[in-house]
């Protein structure tokens, strides 16, 4: 039901600003590169130490010494630059950076964040994620509103260990999009097809639903 | 100059013993100290600490001497695509630090750069805060963290000359620079040794000071951890 | 690529007003922002506190605000070489506070970085810790020192292109890159301005997100302060 | 009496070790770069943002952009790098500077060092001094034993405001060689031509004089 991740990355890039420097996640995240609106300039950051990544390397010229923070084989446009990691985070925790966008597996309602670990299951480790969520003045997430059981990933609290508190401002699902403010999710937007009452029902957290909520353009 | 030259790994490696601390720079299997590593897999060193981004894979990089049972703890922020480390945790035979990486880097750079401790907002309100101390600036709360105390660090370049100035080479770099400022010793394996002259000396990424020990790597395997191109048009 | 440009140094310091806090890079007279400088005495701003290494000369550099009384208070490590300056000193009119230079490095660095706080050994036990925490790391004493809240950072590059990263020369690098990094807007004069693409992405000393507003300066005095030479045999 | 500065300097050349990272402070300490004794490596690193520091350039090619923390004009040897002031005090704070030589208007018996101010006059800031005797292991004062007045600088405590506490291992001065341990100053040599009592009449801190002081080789 909803949106495609190929369509949640479509909606988030419509949040992307001009001359905005931009962290993009593993997954979801990834694909916002895609649809950079027309008409605007933004730089993408990769926190191993590349700023201005460009595209994927055409076949045969892939460098193992060229790789983004998903350890896939990418480029650097003219303009970009490569620096070490201890610089890379400088930018991040300065807040040079003006947006990162994430997946998580839960949200809660004052803007906490758990994309880590589960308790009792394999622990991968948290990588950049701590270190982004708590410095970026912008942070959206694309996830999907619930999970596999049908449970509500859009929570009053979240149940599993926080990456980060009160950070996300921002929340793009298959379903809607929300806006994270005073303690409380604010339908923005439907996805083409969804209900307010189907957005509610798939929401644990206290959801504001103020006038009439407008169908997502994509 | 100060000529930092070895032979090679085996003269670059000498002192190491079980039971140490080392930093082992590189992101996933990008500028990971190969030749190094190998050495220590062959000295069979044991009970060992080991601060380093990531912990390879089953069978290159970290996953190496992890398959050996070399290491007795890992410090890192990310350590998927690995069953062996998998197995070794969840078994408690490993023991496991994981903290964000912005913190790993700059506890690097603190541990080079005679800071012993700073604050940073990572982690701030999670478990990795727990037992540390917080600190409200400016409205915002923040973490103190601490310098490491390596006692070795190895560190893979592109370029390095005599005098063990470091050159590296696009995403190659991440977690090198600041690990070859920390060690107690600092071992550069580089893939293209120079005499001195041979590098701008306003281009250089890792002044000599820095590096205790430099030599010529071999066979370098370079592997790719996710091959992700665009098809020839 | 974001375009950072701008026409001139007028446009570059838009925004300016009496009562801010600037960084200004620079060593000595080498690596100073000139045409930034120049623009601040043609806007006549006033109350300027001033966060530099040193204070310029009487005629040249910071010595040209001083002269004119801009500036409220400076923050260097080392204000010599400068009569307007001692007289404004011991006169009152001027508020000095003299830091340790690596702390002041650390420091711009530190704002720059999103660390809000850090320790160092250096003034432990002098006057310049009076007043500030001390701790004990080791066996160590050290001092907690506190990032800057620039308003503006003004930086002189060699070469910089129109995405704003920076190449700077020999010594002239010093203070610029940390300044750079910690600007709320860091304008960057450069000596050559080119396209995107002409800079190796592998040598940028200071990427360019960290520069709001870059241009081409004009003029370049570059003065030498203590000009000592060998003989031509 | 006693030494010359240039013979000062020549002394403490003789105290540089193979493979010595070096930061020279201005005066009397640059003139130690003149004696490097033979079949050693040593490198000069200067804060401003230089390791491997050569002479003066030859006249003609003295260039703005590459001095000293003295702002004298310099070069540049082959190995050398060139680096941002943070990245030169990491290297000072790290200890990976083997030895600093510096100059000081008084040493206390303890370790302390006074170099930077003297209140009621013009002060003119301490640099990166006290960075450097903060961190650094091995510090030699390079001092004349006396001021102009005929008083002593070598002194139980330290009367102007302190550059960094218990920091000093040697003084090197125009009449003596002394090593600072124990809260007291161990006459290790003698200037030519200096006796003993000397010596100790210049000097206001404790004084160990054990065995016989031989005369300083130059």
């Amino acid at each position: 039901m909803g949106l495609s991740k190929q369509e949640i990355a479509q909606r988030i890039a419509q949040e992307l600003r001009d001359k905005w420097y931009v962290n993009l996640g593993i997954g979801i995240p990834t694909l916002v590169a895609n649809y950079i609106p027309k008409g605007i300039e933004v730089e993408f950051q990769s926190e191993n130490g590349l700023l201005g990544m460009g595209p994927f390397p055409v076949e045969g010229t892939e460098d193992a010494d060229m790789i983004n923070a998903g350890k896939q084989t990418v480029t650097v446009l003219k303009g970009g630059s490569l620096f070490d990691s201890a610089t890379s985070f400088a930018m991040i925790r300065g807040q040079h950076v003006q947006l990162t966008v994430l997946g998580a597996m839960e949200v809660a309602q004052n803007g906490d964040i758990a994309n880590w670990k589960i308790p009792g299951r394999m622990v991968k480790g948290m990588g950049g994620a701590m270190d982004l969520v708590a410095s970026a003045e912008n942070i959206i997430v694309a996830m999907m509103h619930t999970n596999k059981r049908g449970e509500s990933k859009i929570l009053k609290e979240c149940s599993l260990p926080l990456t980060g508190v009160g950070c996300v401002t921002k929340v793009v699902t298959n379903l809607a999009v929300l806006e994270v403010k005073n303690g409380a999710f604010h339908l923005l937007e439907r996805a083409p097809g969804v209900s307010v009452e189907e957005i509610q029902e798939a929401t644990e957290g206290t959801l504001i639903i103020e006038g009439i909520i407008p169908e997502m353009k994509l | 100059m100060i000529n930092k030259v070895v032979e090679n790994a085996e003269k670059a490696l000498l002192g190491v013993t079980d039971g140490m601390t080392f930093m082992l720079g590189g992101f996933g299997l990008s500028g990971i100290p190969e030749n190094s590593i190998s050495e220590l897999v062959k000295l069979g060193v044991k009970e060992l600490t080991c601060i380093s981004n990531n912990a390879g894979v089953d069978d290159f990089g970290l996953g190496l001497l992890l398959q050996k049972r070399q290491i007795k703890k890992m410090i890192s922020s990310y350590v998927g695509e690995n069953d062996e480390f998998e197995r070794q945790m969840l078994s408690g035979e490993l023991e496991v630090d994981l903290i964000p990486q912005g913190t790993l880097a700059e506890r690097c750079r603190a541990t080079g750069a005679g800071i012993p401790a700073f604050y940073t907002p990572a982690g701030y309100g999670t478990e990795v805060a727990e037992g540390k101390e917080t600190r409200e600036f400016k409205g915002k709360m923040y973490v103190l963290e601490h310098a490491f105390e390596p006692e070795f660090a190895f560190v893979k370049a592109w370029k390095g000359d005599t005098a063990g100035n470091l050159i590296f080479k696009g995403t190659a770099r991440n977690f090198n620079p600041m690990m070859a400022m920390a060690g107690k010793i600092t071992v550069a394996e580089v893939e293209e040794l120079v005499a001195v002259g041979e590098l701008d000396p306003n281009q250089i990424h890792t002044p000599g000071i820095f590096v205790q020990r430099i030599f010529q790597g071999t066979a370098y395997e370079k592997r790719i951890e996710q091959r992700t191109v665009t098809p020839k048009s």
